[in-house]
């Protein structure tokens, strides 16, 4: 038997190292996808000022600080039992916005973008944001650049800081934004939702109408059924900061739909001795170990989930969008794992679109951002979509307000199942007669990245370094190929 | 006898009550064990919470601040600022689980020689039987 | 550690007779010495503070060009300057000197001479540690201000301002009232000896208002004192000059004419005056006073009689629309003496003080036998004005009385009303005096004796006892008490009743201290450097205390207290220039945000934030190197010069190394 | 003109430092004219072993960033270490230990325990632990070994410079990289602190300062602070006065207290510590009741004065 290690997958934010174990005859017998780190906030958050918890946490990931921030933000609300008023709940949702803007150009254009722009079998030099660069134009990808900052200049003017805001107090918001500043907030949005569409032209130009990736979208390597997670409004439309999370089926039918802080007697998570993360399941299905469909317990919770388990954008572009994708995949559920980059750029339209609705809210420069709490702290569950999925923050305090106890269950961990599974398929699908090259490994990692998995944010861990390095091992163990990227 | 463990302990005395205290019992020729050896500042408010840590941290077992009773300072009230000082470290001390017996403050006048031996006397015994503090090692320890 | 190159340290133990060698091993102690790094040489010798030991040590510093020197010998406290000054004498600097104490803290209390040896040579290391990263340092030199300010123009004010004056330095006098004099003013005569009061005070005043190196300041109150010993800056502000001194000839004719009148507090309102008015005979200066409280005429002008008068009449010296004055003094050095009040007598309602017209104050009764008092000496009932036979001296009225009133005595009642009563027993022969008292305390010169002449006056009655009521039954005042050594209740039908209530810290006492930061004791009066060796000096530098606002006193101790306190000032005024302990904290300016965290923390006032640079400075001249600033200083900006963090972590190695 | 060998790596971090190199965006695209990246991980597709095939000292400069948690962050940075000219830790956790430095309050143990057994989600009725080596059915799986005392990166391996910060802020980044890669100015002493003050953050802070003096803690959740004073004044604990300025102090721009995240002064030999004693001699307090009260009322010392420099502070960790 014969084992391949690609260590680590690159060009995500955060650490994973797979396994491939091929059979004698070259195939896979089996994909082990590890998570080698883990960081214990859940536990060195006890002992800490519950309020500062919105800056504690937002350290488990310097990707996505924002979701963690405001879901701990939110969980505040929930420990103190107090209500923001409506300028703050805006504040954060524009906050909140941006931070999707900035956070899904950084994945379709640095992380993702090299496999669809520059290609897969491209020299690695070039496959890398540069290479993107190079390959749309320099304008474009100055403009990639500007965009993504001014997401994130948004960011700092509500949040404080560009990486890492410390705007979030329980009952609202620490600071109000000026007239002046909303005037910049809202040309800021106004381009960015520019931006968004040019991007999903350029997604149709570069992929849409190449032949041979959207075979690999349709490919069945890519497949992978399961059920999908995510959180909608009252009109079951996709909502990234507030609203009741939703579960459907791998036949898209809803199979839950519950408010956050009953999320304990939904999901469950699994514990392998072989990876420090663990894998989150459905309670009321089971564990059934890494396979999918409707029997076993395994969810996705993406931005193709979120668009699977909803029944449409709060925004009319995005909605075209939307509706768009469902007609050319042929209709809904959809189960590529590839076309999770379709559906985040069309999230991408519609954070930026509700960017621009918020900025233009008259109430959104109201100077009543906090209520300040009078209830004794005690238990509270916040939760949002994280770009990389639903994240739900759970505290318990003591009287004094000194965190007692701290459960989390992030964005990135919900699909570690999914992951390994894609990755399992993708590998049986590029890997035949123990064929390999660096191209086809990059496949494997392109199903991986699909999810945009932050495993910063999984372990609550902060990310490592591992060099991809093949070695075809015969079954007494010695090493017949070594092989590495060219 | 050579089995019983010898705590080492800083003494932070101020110049003008506890150490001339410490004079004073001397003169008095009160015995008390050695295991204090004293360092003498201006005035117990010169004691950073930093430089008692520090102190533990390079391996004493124990740290004595001493000064003027309240109301006695020779700086009007730089006791009343080492009090302020030491009841935050003593909180801060308690979470690092460093035992309250370690690190203690003392008013001693420079008329109470007999005090002296006598927190002296039981610092001594009470770090004796908490045993070496062995920060440096601790931290290998749990590398 | 630091980058200066390494010191030649000579370490110097010393045996101390027996005292030392008896229970260290000195031998072990030089030879472990000897092994510290950047010693030169360990010699041991019996006694190091002899002339030998100490050119023992002159010797060595030369021949071996040594650049430190520890010595190992008994504490600090008692020979350290004595080595610092031999270590001086030799050209090296006296800095470069450390002691290691292993006599009171190393062979006195331990009797294992093992762990007495270990723990000496662990004190040795120490000292070399910290010698090595001494700087060299010089005594900061600021310059002095030879001029004195003296607060309280009462005797002790006075006596002061005189001695200094007489010496040849400026002196300002700072006086609230209308007049300087004081409560001496007020009494009619003086014990032991009976002077007038008045006749040996009156010249003092004549000679203060006289003297060209005087400037008096009445009406005034300190506002602001800036500043440090040697050179305060003090601002002082003074009423406007109603009546212009200069000009007023004291005619009255202003006095005449004005329609307010008040209760007289020279006369401790047993009489009434005008709302301009003279305070009294003698009152320096010689002016009249407009006392703008009770003025009419003042904002908005509305009565102006008086000015009307002095114009028709006098000097035409009365300007109503005068302003107050501000005055900016520079001083060296500052005497307060701002005396005392008397306990409110009101408070002691079981003596009926208050409630009943004959039961007064021994201050009030001073007055009365005063010649220029409201009864120009005679003694009379407030009441009815007649003649009192039976008349009550209550000592210690509220004083001794821990829980309820004075816990302290004022040590000068029990000769004041043995004055009084033998007054009394002259001014009515026929008369019964009876005084209640808890023990005689009549310590001073010529004190006893006088005490025993007044109780051998006949119709006068000590009793030992304290007086449980005073209460009025048909016009009568009964007082009721016991004879301790009787044992048997007393009652008394009184005409008359006189408390000796205790003497307090007069109202301004506390705001100047607190303006002078200068620290007052439990009750409120002026605290001393030193209750033994340094009484006439606060603890905070370049301020002298005199007279009953240090404590209780009589007029000898006051007066020479003032003259104490006088040539302690002197002293300080003797040399242009004065010098400081240049172990004070330092701030190195890149380091320093400003943060301000240290500015409150220094009593001295010594740490303040520059207006240009923005961050911190200390001024050597108040710092008295403390170091708290040090400690509390978040950016390490601030460092104790000879004691900084580095050292005393040196010193804490050397002990938990060892 | 040859081109200057950059390296970026991470550790045990959050990758907020890796935006933040990436925030100096239009100017990452111009360095790449004076520079050669030759690795960076979270951006680029070089491995692992390409970096362990570089000749030593081939990179002229890496940036680490990240505390140091497990085996495999100690074996990356030593392995970074031996091929660069010079190594530069790069953020907070690699400075000073960071957010995740708070571990050293708690134990391996316990974060174990609290991670597959106790955290109510987790069903795990064999009571599983992940193991650094694990016979699968298939072969042998291998994941690094968790440490139970996160480390500063200069408690690993030699370190030339620092740059503080979480992350650290976009200008001092861009200053801080330009340094090197242009060489105009001489690179200053071994050890400097990169991209900071040498001032705390309380000299370039905007609010107004009255009387330094602390009657009781207010809790940030508990009040609405004056943007326009100081927070210490109004109770609220910043870590302003003993934390390097630099950042520009953003977070009290939000009118949310420092947190101290820019790392201890020059001259303090531990931040936390300084703080302690600068905050408590200012108590409003004479009495040991009054004092002890206010004491009292600072509920988590270790997380508000440590917040970011656990591993770099003098005790390191708690006993336990």
């Amino acid at each position: 038997m014969k084992t391949i290690t690609i260590n680590p997958v690159t060009r995500l934010e955060g650490h994973g190292k797979i396994s491939i174990f091929l059979n004698n005859e070259g195939n896979v017998e089996n994909a082990y996808f590890q998570v080698p780190e883990l960081r214990g906030f859940e536990k060195f958050c006890e002992g800490r000022l519950i309020e500062e918890m919105p800056d504690i946490t937002s350290r488990i990931c310097g990707v996505c600080p924002e979701a963690h921030h405001i879901a701990s933000t939110k969980a505040l609300d929930a420990v103190f039992h107090v209500d923001p008023p409506p300028a703050a709940k805006k504040l954060r949702e524009l906050l909140y916005s941006a931070f999707f803007v900035a956070d899904h150009i950084t994945h379709f254009y640095v992380l993702a973008g090299p496999d669809f722009v520059v290609g897969p079998d491209s020299p690695k030099s070039e496959r890398n944001v540069l290479g993107v660069i190079a390959k749309v134009g320099l304008d474009v990808g100055a403009s990639v650049i500007t965009h993504r900052s001014d997401a994130l200049q948004v960011i700092a003017t509500i949040g404080g800081k560009r990486i890492h805001p410390s705007c979030g107090v329980p009952g609202g918001v620490s600071k109000a934004i000026t007239e002046e500043e909303r005037t910049k907030i809202e040309t800021i949005a106004q381009s960015e939702v520019e931006f968004a569409r040019s991007t999903l032209r350029l997604f149709e130009e570069v992929v849409l109408k190449n032949e041979s990736y959207t075979n690999l979208i349709r490919s069945d390597a890519y497949q992978s059924k399961t059920y999908y997670m995510g959180t909608v409004d009252d009109q079951n439309r996709v909502n990234f900061y507030d609203g009741k999370i939703r579960v459907v089926d791998p036949e898209g039918k809803e199979f839950a739909k519950f408010a956050a802080t009953d999320y304990q007697q939904h999901i469950s998570e699994h514990v392998e001795p072989w990876t420090y993360l663990k894998f989150p399941y459905l309670t009321k299905i089971g564990w059934k170990g890494l396979v999918g469909g409707k029997g076993s317990g395994i969810y996705k919770a993406t931005p193709l989930a979120r668009l699977n388990v909803a029944e449409g954008m709060a925004t009319p572009s995005a909605q075209a969008e939307y509706k768009r994708m469902y007609e050319t995949l042929g209709g809904k559920p959809v189960h590529s794992t590839l076309a999770t980059h379709w559906a985040r750029l069309i999230e991408l339209l519609y954070a930026s679109e509700r960017m621009l609705e918020l900025s233009k809210d008259p109430e959104i420069t109201n100077t009543n951002i906090r209520t300040i709490p009078t209830h004794t702290p005690d238990e509270g569950v916040g939760a949002v979509e994280a770009p990389r999925g639903t994240l739900i923050h759970h505290y318990k305090t003591d009287q004094a307000g000194i965190v007692k106890a701290v459960n989390l269950i992030v964005a990135t961990t919900n699909n570690h199942a999914a992951i390994s599974m894609s990755i399992k398929r993708a590998a049986e699908g590029v890997i035949k007669k123990g064929e390999v090259s660096d191209g086809i490994l990059n496949m494997v990692e392109m199903a991986f990245r699909a999810y945009d998995p932050c495993y910063a944010c999984a372990t609550h861990t902060l990310p490592g370094q591992m060099p991809l390095n093949v070695e075809i091992r015969a079954k007494n163990g010695a090493i017949i190929r070594n092989l590495r990227r060219p | 006898m050579a089995t019983t463990f010898e705590p080492k302990i800083v003494g932070f005395l101020c110049r003008w009550c506890s150490y001339a205290g410490a004079d004073l019992a001397g003169t008095n020729r009160m015995k008390y064990p050695s295991n204090v050896s004293s360092i003498r500042v201006n005035c117990s408010g010169r004691i950073d919470p930093v430089l008692v840590m520090k102190a533990l941290a390079l391996g004493a077992d124990g740290v004595l601040i001493a000064g003027c009773h309240p109301g006695d300072c020779h700086y009007t009230n730089g006791n009343i600022k080492t009090l302020r000082r030491f009841k935050l470290l003593q909180k801060m001390l308690d979470q690092f689980g460093i035992e309250r017996e370690r690190v203690r403050l003392e008013w001693i006048s420079a008329a109470e020689g007999e005090r002296y031996a006598q927190v002296v006397r039981s610092m001594t015994e009470q770090v004796r039987s908490l045993g070496p503090l062995n920060w440096k090692r601790e931290l290998e320890a749990t590398a | 550690m630091s980058t200066m190159p390494q010191k030649r340290v000579g370490v110097f133990i010393c045996h101390c007779g027996l005292n030392i060698a008896g229970t260290v091993n000195i031998n072990e102690v030089v030879e472990r010495a000897k092994k510290q790094a950047g010693v030169v040489l360990a010699v041991d010798h019996k006694y190091l503070c002899s002339e030998p030991g100490q050119a023992l040590i002159k010797d060595t510093i030369k021949q071996q060009h040594l650049d430190a020197v520890v010595v190992a010998a008994c504490s600090p406290a008692m020979h350290e300057s004595t080595f610092k000054n031999v270590v001086q004498s030799t050209g090296l600097n006296r800095y470069n000197c450390e002691i290691a104490n292993i006599r009171e803290q190393g062979s006195w209390v331990h009797d294992d001479r093992e762990r007495a040896t270990a723990k000496s040579h662990v004190a040795v290391r120490q000292a070399i540690e910290k010698v090595k990263l001494n700087e060299a340092l010089q005594p900061i030199t600021v310059p002095v201000t030879r001029r004195v300010l003296v607060v309280g123009g009462g005797i002790a004010g006075i006596r002061a301002a005189l001695d200094v004056a007489n010496a040849g330095y400026e002196v300002y006098l700072v006086e609230k009232s209308g007049t300087i004099g004081g409560r001496m003013a007020q009494l009619s005569e003086t014990f032991p000896t009976l002077d007038c009061s008045t006749c040996i005070l009156g010249p003092l005043m004549v000679e203060v208002y006289r003297h060209p190196n005087i400037k008096l300041l009445r009406l005034s109150k300190v506002e602001e004192v800036k500043g440090y010993i040697g050179n305060f800056k003090v601002t002082v502000r003074q009423e406007p000059p109603y009546v212009d001194v200069a000009k007023c000839n004291a005619c009255g004719e202003c006095a005449k004419v004005c329609p307010a009148e008040v209760p007289n507090e020279f006369d401790m309102g047993l009489t009434w005056r005008k709302a301009i008015y003279t305070p009294f005979a003698q009152a320096v200066p010689p002016a009249y006073v407009l006392d703008s409280k009770n003025c009419l005429g003042l904002l908005p002008q509305a009565c102006g009689e008086c000015k009307r008068a002095c114009d028709k009449y006098g000097t035409s010296c009365i300007n109503l629309d005068a302003w107050p004055q501000v005055h900016e003094l520079e001083v060296g050095a500052i005497i307060a003496a701002t005396g005392y009040e008397l306990y409110d007598a009101a408070k002691l309602t079981e003596y009926g003080y208050g409630t009943h017209p004959d039961v007064m104050t021994s201050l009030e009764f001073e007055r009365m036998l005063s010649a220029s008092g409201p009864t120009s000496g005679e003694i009379r009932c407030p009441s009815d004005g007649r003649i009192p036979r039976e008349i009550v001296f209550i000592q210690c009225a509220g004083q001794r009385e821990p829980e309820t009133a004075l816990p302290y005595c004022s040590k000068i009642c029990c000769m004041y009303t043995a004055r009084h009563a033998m007054m009394f027993h002259h001014k009515v022969p026929d008369g019964q005096a009876y005084v209640f008292y808890m023990d005689i305390r009549a310590g001073g010169k010529g004190y006893e004796e006088f005490v025993k002449r007044c109780q051998e006056e006949k119709g006068l009655l000590y009793l030992r006892g304290r007086v449980a009521k005073v209460y009025e039954e048909n016009g009568k005042l009964i007082v009721k008490g016991v004879d301790t050594l009787s044992g048997k209740t007393v009652e008394i039908n009184a005409d008359l009743v006189i408390l000796a209530v205790g003497m307090v810290p007069s109202a301004e006492s506390h705001d100047l201290a607190s303006k002078l930061k200068a620290s007052l004791d439990a009750y409120g009066f002026f605290a001393e450097a030193h209750p033994k060796l340094r009484p006439l000096e606060s603890p905070t530098a370049g301020i002298y205390i005199a007279g009953a606002g240090h404590a209780p006193k009589d007029i000898p101790d006051t007066v020479a207290q003032a003259s104490g306190a006088a040539s302690k000032a002197l002293d300080l005024l003797s040399s242009p220039t004065l010098e400081r302990e240049p172990t004070v904290a330092k701030v190195t300016g890149e380091l320093c945000s400003g943060c301000g965290i240290c500015i409150p923390i220094c009593p001295y006032t010594a740490l303040t934030l520059s207006s240009t640079t923005k961050v911190a400075e200390v001024s050597a001249a108040l710092c008295e190197g403390c170091g708290t600033c040090v400690a509390s200083c978040p950016s390490g900006a601030l460092t104790l010069r000879n004691l900084t963090d580095e050292q005393i972590l040196a010193m804490v190695e050397a002990i938990v190394a060892s | 003109m040859i081109k200057q060998k950059l390296a970026f790596n991470w550790a045990s971090s959050c990758g907020g430092c890796e935006i933040a190199i990436f925030e100096l965006g239009t100017k990452l695209v111009e360095l790449t004219n004076k520079v050669e990246i030759i690795f960076w991980p979270a951006i680029m597709d070089y491995k692992y072993q390409d970096l362990e095939e570089m000749p030593d000292r081939s990179i002229d400069v890496a940036f680490m960033n990240g505390a140091i948690q497990n085996s495999e962050n100690e074996h990356m940075a030593k392995l970074l270490r031996a091929k660069s000219k010079i190594l530069v830790a790069f953020g907070s956790c690699a400075y000073t230990g960071g957010i995740p430095a708070l571990a050293n309050t708690t134990t391996r143990d316990e974060i174990f325990t609290n991670s597959y057994k106790d955290t109510p989600t987790t069903v795990n009725p064999e009571k599983t632990l992940p193991q650094t080596k694990f016979q699968a059915k298939e072969g042998e799986l291998s994941i690094p070994e968790f440490y139970n005392t996160v480390k500063s990166l200069d408690q690993v391996v030699d370190v030339d410079y620092y740059v503080p910060g979480c992350p650290p802020v976009g200008e001092q980044v861009t200053k801080v990289i330009t340094q090197f890669v242009d060489g105009l100015s001489p690179l200053p002493p071994k050890g400097s602190i990169l991209g900071a003050s040498d001032r705390s953050l309380c000299y370039e802070c905007k609010r107004v300062r009255d009387e330094r003096k602390i009657g009781r803690i207010v809790r940030t959740y508990q009040t609405i602070p004056d943007p326009q004073k100081c927070l210490l004044e109004q109770g609220i604990i910043c870590m302003g006065p003993a934390t390097r300025g630099g950042c520009g102090s953003v977070c009290l721009d939000a009118n949310m207290p420092c947190r101290g995240c820019y790392g201890p002064l020059p001259k303090a030999i531990d931040q936390g510590g300084k703080m302690l004693s600068a905050l408590s001699s200012i108590f409003d307090a004479q009495t040991e009741e009054d004092v002890q009260k206010i004491a009292d009322s600072v509920v988590d010392p270790i997380g508000t004065f440590y917040r970011f420099s656990m591993s770099r502070s003098l005790m390191r960790r708690t006993k336990k």
